[in-house]
């Protein structure tokens, strides 16, 4: 038990001295491979919290496509004029204080902690049987709060064409602007050529997965984003223009997949997002592998960026 | 035709034809129809004499419409007054393309005003007199020099500070209504037992107040009624204003004595009586005159009004109601008349001798309008300082009226000499003669007593007295200070600077708000005060 | 002490699944238009627009005829551990208000975003169109959720709409507005997802019905309650939080505008509601209602002073938003007061709704108004209008219209909704927050007027650059007379506001 | 003090320190990366309450965790969103900063 908490401490340490640095650090690129450190750190604190499904998808995307996407960002941004507007020392003071204040507020809020502990666990492992699911966090994403879980991937596609909407207007349906390298090292393309085979597996592995144990169609995706924007950056294969018909295919085709089920559970199981007796587990599957297709098309045009050239015809 | 569809036409007209304006054909036309849609007003006011009542569906607001004795008299004259200055803006806008834009403005104005005369629910009540109030913005800022400009700019500002008071007077007196019964009557009656009486008579009086413009809300007035068109003017001054009038006979509690309020109205309107008469004789402008005449006028009405609700006499509202039926005629009337006054022996035939019977009507000229008001609210000014000084402002009104005619003389021009006079002669002919067969509605005792020569005499001391007074402006009137029109807001550069540095630094704060640090810390101390006020408890 | 019976039905209703329909129609076009690349972009719209306007109604048609919240159970997974939509009266009024606007703003948009034919989009129209469809489809989640988490996604659904219209016209300071508002929406979203945090730690449920059956006045909840509240805030652009709101609804493209002045703040307003008067009814404690009445008159003031000083005609417009914003939040003091036996029966949850809905066709016209006139002379400076009434007379009408709304001028909705709100004021006792109601109208009074004093101004109109089509016009027309329609209601608390309400009495929690 | 607690705490803290990056840092990106870091506080919350909730044989209550993977879904959505607007600010008008700006009177 000790043991346990030294390492608990000693990680809870880590992660804040260099979330700590990465909140103060003056250059913006550490900060950002740090945060990136970061992540895989918190994907640790996610399975100390007994949380793996959570700790995929931290690591997956906190250490991983969130990093790319601020890296590619940090890479593009012309000019820094930072002085002028920095906040004063009294003004700095005083947000610090107003930040302890409150953590210090948040820290008695967990320290509050109801003598039973509040939870849905029992209730959701006491239904999870009649989906056919083996792990209850997919049960809860896909089968109870499957609402959530739809408007969700919309909320994603629309933030693609919110960023596909910043593109100037004669570069519509244009090719993103992804930063690829115009003579790859060559340990990108070697990277890019080794880790896609097994890349693909895993998110293929970790969708299948999913559905008993922890992992599933976000963590899968993500992966598969991954994979395929390390493909394009190293130039290995072209980046798509975003009017692609089959680009557009893959983006809908695992939310239309999902809707189209949620609308025959009208039908069939008498309820929107009701799975039939005894199809639910198939039903879901099928949601999932087409959900981890198109949340990893998404993801990966979201890290590349609005469409900044045509194709050449 | 029954009563009903009468009383429904009466508003109807108006708005059809408004709503005919939408039409461009129509719009070209309007002008002409001006003088058509008061007529069933007019005829209602002779036909319906008390009490027809009619209640709109919901669909129509709910309105409650009722056609009492006092609205009466008041829509019967206002609509006289439409009737003739439609038919003087008809000409003068006939073939102009500003015409429909005018026209638009004066049937809004006109639905609005007919309206508060017959509204008998609040929620009607506070319809038509904003209507009224608001459209008649149009009509002040027509011709579009910055005079009018500023002038309407200023009146605008004071009659949406008027229907705020209004607003919250209603809403006081419908919170304390039972049954939530929105009607007048009902709200009137429920004074007795209202919590928040003061409150409610404070507000309606502020609001009335202003919009008769007692001191010192009457500035609005000498800038609007010189700065809008003759016609525009004309209706302004003798029948907006009267929905003010309506306003206080409808919402004092007469039949519970109030004698405080009733104190506070007698002095305010007192001292707005001398005080228009004080500054209206150094003005120069005959319109501006006649707008410090309708300041001294309405105040002398407030006062009686102030009068019966200190003793608790519900018929000084009639008598009220009748003072200002012949107001609305003389002073439309001589508004029109300025416009169609001329230098020319038809000029001084037909426009000014009968003007000046008009205008030493309102300082009560014997066996005219003026003396029968008199005559009829001398009961309520009792023998006491204040019916010494009620007598006195009859010197003063006497004073301020041939001032004004004066005024009107040398400012005489040719321009608008091919004007006809048919509507001017009409009104005022109207005015002469509609006092004497409306006496008989007010009063008990017989006509012949105005006759009598000791009440003969003593409505004509003051004439004599202010004649006198007058030959002596006459002489050394130039001695006088110039006041700018509107006399007290001439501060107005004060006021404007003042609100102009309120304003910036207001939006000085704000961008200091917009600050991300700042608004960002704001959000967050916001959470921890919210916490802290919600652990407060109820 | 517990309160009294909930009488919430937690089984879904005969015409449940119509809520379902209500958000998943939009998704639907917005999935459509992904997989065709746009082509059919602006008729897939329509068509939803069309099926959602019929969806509104029927909802609204449903809660009137039944008396009764529609409820719908997703997956027949009931809460806690699945997620309900309910729509009680408030929820069908506000969608049908939603669902007019939205269908008005897309007739009118025509104009801008329209295709002649089915040719690809270029990319401001294919956005528009798309975001306009997610915002509604976030609207009438917002409006019938009933989950405090299903809330949070409907609100970033909203949040990730309503950013990229803001900057749709791609200019520096359009983009700077949107990344204003996008960071500092996110600010608010997390503060949100913090108090839903504590909220399940503390309760084990995030379903409002539940909830109110089991929060206990008690610091977890004074600080989940604070957190979540203050997040929505600044998402509704409440005075003092309103940083972003100027610069974004002035600088989007008028449609765009017209949405998110008229619809998009309320969406986090109907949470904050649904919050205090629903979920942890006991906690509205006296210092916090007049805490975030206070915001509101803070809203009031500084709104309205600034959009006098405002040069520019949709800067003017945008701070009347946020003047007009902080009447909504005197329903927290004057609904929760003792004069009625529930808030709902009082007559300030009827002003302060109506004041919503009245605002949200008001302000809707305004903008639409200030697109035509921006589109017919090429600019808004006010200073620069004169004698535009007599080129647009219809277009300045409709402005005028929403403008006697906005000042409480009868007839109107903002004159009934002022009416109830005052009257709620004298009832509580609580008359400082009339001042600042007639004060607010007085000033707004003062910006309408000097807007439509420059459009009717007599000199000679200015010089069109292109002529306005006539439909235009009087759809502007029709949408400002909605607001004055809305002046027809009765002047008492609404029967049908009330429906599906909880009958609990918010003073049992003491 | 268990190791669910100490987490919580940690999660506090970094909701502190992004929220002091968020409000004092003006360089943009060091804004997004900061409302990283407060979202993640945010999630350990969820995540030290799941643990809380641990019961009938599972380590954590499933729900919690269901609604963080949703929302760092959001998170990243967002991300993405205000990535792309900064780097469009910046190639229109070179800034990396956000300035104290004001709704100009001026332009269109």
């Amino acid at each position: 038990m000790t043991y346990d908490l030294a390492f608990d401490i000693s990680l809870a340490g880590l992660l804040l001295a260099i979330a700590l640095w990465t909140i103060v650090a003056r250059a913006i690129f550490p900060a950002i491979v740090l945060f990136m450190v970061y992540g895989l750190l918190l994907g640790i604190v996610w399975v100390r919290l007994s949380a793996v499904d959570v700790a995929l998808t931290e690591a997956a995307i906190g250490g991983g496509v969130t990093s790319m996407l601020l890296l590619g960002a940090a890479a593009r941004l012309q000019g820094k004029n930072v002085a002028s507007e920095q906040l004063g020392l009294p003004g700095r003071l005083a947000a610090a204080l107003l930040c302890i204040f409150v953590t210090a507020g948040l820290a008695y809020a967990v320290f509050l902690r109801p003598e039973v502990a509040a939870t849905l666990a029992p209730m959701a492992k006491e239904n999870l049987a009649e989906s056919g699911l083996g792990n209850p966090v997919a049960g809860v994403l896909f089968v109870y709060r499957a609402l959530d879980t739809l408007l969700e991937k919309v909320v994603l596609l629309l933030a693609l064409v919110g960023v596909w909407s910043l593109a100037k207007d004669e570069m519509w349906g244009g090719i993103p602007g992804l930063r690829v390298y115009a003579q790859p090292s060559g340990i990108l393309v070697y990277l890019a050529q080794v880790l896609p085979p097994i890349g693909i597996m895993v998110g293929i592995y970790m969708f299948w997965a999913g559905a008993n144990y922890p992992g599933g169609a976000f963590q899968g995706g993500t992966v598969l984003a991954a994979m395929w924007l390390l493909v394009m950056m190293a130039r290995l294969q072209d980046v798509p223009a975003t009017s692609a018909p089959w680009v557009r295919l893959c983006l809908v085709v695992g939310p239309v997949a999902f809707l189209a089920i949620g609308l025959s559970g009208f039908v069939f199981a008498g309820s929107f997002l009701g799975y039939p007796e005894g199809h639910a587990k198939p039903l879901i599957i099928i949601a999932e592998a087409t959900l981890t297709l198109s949340i990893g098309v998404t993801l990966a045009l979201l890290v590349a960026g609005p469409p900044e050239r045509m194709p050449q015809r | 035709m029954n009563a009903e569809m009468l009383l429904v036409l009466t508003l109807a007209l108006p708005l059809v034809t408004l709503a005919g304006c939408l039409s461009r054909q129509f719009r070209r036309h309007v002008a002409v129809l001006l003088v058509v849609a008061p007529l069933p007003a007019l005829a209602t006011a002779c036909l319906l004499a008390d009490g027809s009542t009619v209640v709109l569906p919901p669909a129509l607001l709910g309105l409650t419409l009722v056609l009492d004795r006092p609205g009466a008299m008041l829509l019967g004259a206002a609509a006289l007054l439409w009737i003739t200055a439609g038919a003087y803006a008809g000409r003068r806008f006939r073939g102009n393309p500003d015409g429909a834009r005018f026209a638009v403005w004066w049937l809004m104005t006109l639905t609005g005003n007919l309206g508060a005369f017959l509204a008998a629910d609040m929620v009607g009540f506070y319809l038509f007199f904003t209507l009224a109030s608001l459209a008649a913005y149009g009509l002040v800022v027509f011709d579009g020099s910055p005079e009018a400009k500023r002038a309407a700019a200023i009146y605008v500002g004071l009659a949406v500070f008027g229907e705020a008071l209004l607003l919250m007077a209603f809403v006081l007196m419908a919170t304390a209504t039972p049954d939530s019964s929105l009607l007048i009557g009902d709200a009137v009656a429920s004074f007795a037992t209202s919590p928040w009486r003061d409150y409610a008579m404070a507000f309606l009086i502020l609001a009335f107040g202003l919009k008769i413009g007692l001191f010192p809300f009457h500035v609005w007035m000498p800038l609007t009624y010189s700065a809008a068109p003759i016609p525009a003017a004309a209706v302004l001054s003798g029948s907006a204003v009267k929905v003010g009038v309506i306003g206080l006979i409808r919402f004092l509690p007469f039949e519970i004595p109030m004698h405080n309020w009733g104190e506070v109205l007698v002095i305010a309107g007192l001292f707005s009586t001398f005080y228009g008469v004080a500054i209206g004789i150094t003005q120069a402008n005959p319109k501006t005159v006649l707008a410090y005449s309708s300041v001294s006028q309405m105040g002398l009405l407030a006062a009686v009004l102030g009068m019966g609700l200190s003793a608790g006499e519900k018929s000084a509202a009639l008598v009220a109601a009748f003072s200002a039926t012949f107001h609305v005629l003389v002073k439309g009337g001589l508004f029109l008349a300025i416009g169609v006054a001329t230098p020319t022996k038809r000029g001084v035939w037909l426009v000014f001798v009968p003007a000046v019977v008009l205008a030493l009507g309102l300082g009560g000229l014997p066996l005219t309008g003026g003396a029968l008001a008199k005559l009829a609210s001398k009961p309520f000014m009792g023998q006491g300082i204040v019916g010494v000084l009620a007598t006195l402002s009859a010197i003063g009104s006497t004073l301020l009226m041939l001032h004004f005619l004066r005024r009107m003389w040398s400012s005489t021009t040719q321009s608008e000499a091919r004007a006809s006079l048919l509507p001017w002669l009409a009104t005022a002919l109207a005015a002469i003669v509609l006092p004497w067969i409306l006496y008989s509605v007010v009063r008990d005792e017989p006509l012949r007593d105005a006759t009598l020569p000791k009440e003969i005499w003593e409505a004509l001391w003051p004439v004599l007295l202010g004649s006198l007074a007058s030959l002596a402006l006459w002489r050394w009137g130039r001695l006088l200070p110039r006041l700018p029109a509107g006399d007290v807001i001439a501060a107005d550069k004060g006021l404007v600077r003042l609100a102009d540095a309120s304003g910036a630094a207001m939006e000085k704060i704000d961008r200091y708000l917009r600050e991300w640090p700042v608004a960002t810390a704001l959000l967050v101390g916001l959470a921890t005060l919210l916490s802290v006020s919600a652990s407060l408890g109820r | 002490m517990v309160p009294d019976a909930i009488v919430l039905s937690d089984a879904t209703t005969a015409d449940g699944y119509l809520l379902v329909l209500a958000i998943i129609f939009p998704v639907i076009g917005i999935l459509l238009t992904l997989a065709f690349g746009g082509r059919y972009v602006e008729r897939i719209a329509l068509v939803l627009l069309l099926a959602g306007l019929v969806v509104a109604i029927a909802i609204f048609a449903a809660v009137l005829r039944d008396d009764q919240s529609l409820v719908y159970i997703v997956g027949n997974w009931k809460p806690p551990l699945g997620i309900a939509l309910r729509a009680d009266g408030v929820s069908a009024a506000m969608m049908l208000t939603i669902a007019v606007i939205i269908c008005a703003i897309g007739l009118y948009a025509r104009g801008e975003f329209g295709q002649s034919q089915a040719t690809v989009p270029t990319r401001a129209s294919y956005a528009f169109w798309v975001l306009l469809l997610a915002i509604w489809s976030g609207l009438n989640a917002m409006a019938v959720g009933a989950d405090l988490f299903n809330l949070y996604v409907a609100l970033e659904l909203l949040t990730f709409a309503a950013v990229p219209l803001v900057c749709l016209k791609g200019y520096e300071e359009t983009i700077k507005a949107a990344l204003r508002y996008m960071l500092f929406a996110l600010l608010g979203s997390v503060l949100y997802l913090l108090g839903i945090a504590l909220i399940y730690g503390a309760y084990g449920t995030l379903d409002i019905a539940l909830l109110s059956d089991r929060v206990r006045p008690e610091p977890i909840a004074w600080i989940a309650a604070a957190l979540m509240t203050a997040g929505l805030l600044a998402k509704t652009a409440l005075f003092p939080l309103h940083l972003w709101l100027p610069p974004a609804h002035a600088g989007a493209p008028p449609p765009g505008s017209a949405v998110l002045s008229a619809l998009v703040v309320k969406g986090s307003f109907i949470l904050i509601v649904r919050l205090w008067f629903d979920a942890m009814p006991g906690l509205l404690s006296f210092a916090a209602a007049q805490l975030l009445a206070a915001l509101g008159a803070g809203a009031i003031l500084f709104g309205s002073v600034l959009a006098l000083r405002q040069a520019r005609l949709k800067l003017l417009i945008a701070y009347s938003t946020i003047a007009q914003i902080g009447y909504l939040f005197f329903i927290f003091p004057l609904a929760s007061g003792d004069s009625a036996s529930t808030p709902w029966s009082s007559i300030a949850w009827t002003g302060g709704w109506l004041q919503l809905f009245s605002h949200a066709f008001a302000k809707a016209a305004m903008f639409m108004a200030a697109g035509l006139i921006a589109e017919a002379v090429g600019h808004d400076q006010i200073a620069d209008l004169r004698g535009i009434g007599r080129a647009l007379p219809v277009t300045i009408f409709a402005f005028g219209l929403a403008g006697l709304s906005l000042m409480g001028v009868p007839p109107s909705g903002g004159f009934v909704a002022k009416w109830m709100l005052l009257s709620a004021t004298v009832m509580e006792g609580q008359w400082w927050w009339a001042v600042v109601m007639l004060v607010g109208g007085l000033l707004a009074g003062g910006y309408v007027f000097m807007v439509l004093g420059k459009a009717l101004s007599s000199t000679t109109p200015p010089v069109l650059r292109v002529s306005i089509p006539r439909h235009s016009e009087v759809l502007v027309l029709a949408v400002a007379l909605c607001a004055v329609l809305l002046g027809l209601v009765p002047l008492q608390p609404s029967e049908f506001l009330t429906i599906g309400r909880p009958d609990i009495h918010t003073t049992a929690l003491q | 003090m268990t190791s669910g607690v100490l987490l919580g705490y940690c999660g506090a803290v970094l909701v502190g320190l992004g929220l002091f990056g968020l409000v004092t840092n003006p360089e943009i990106l060091r804004k997004i990366l900061a409302f990283n870091v407060l979202g993640n506080g945010v999630f350990l919350l969820f995540g030290v309450i799941a643990r809380r909730g641990a019961a009938a044989g599972l380590g954590a209550d499933p729900v919690p965790q269901a609604l963080v993977i949703t929302g760092i879904v959001v998170a990243f959505s967002a991300t993405a969103m205000a990535v792309g607007l900064l780097v469009r600010l910046n190639k229109v008008s070179g800034q990396t900063i956000m300035t104290s700006d004001d709704p100009t009177n001026s332009g269109k």
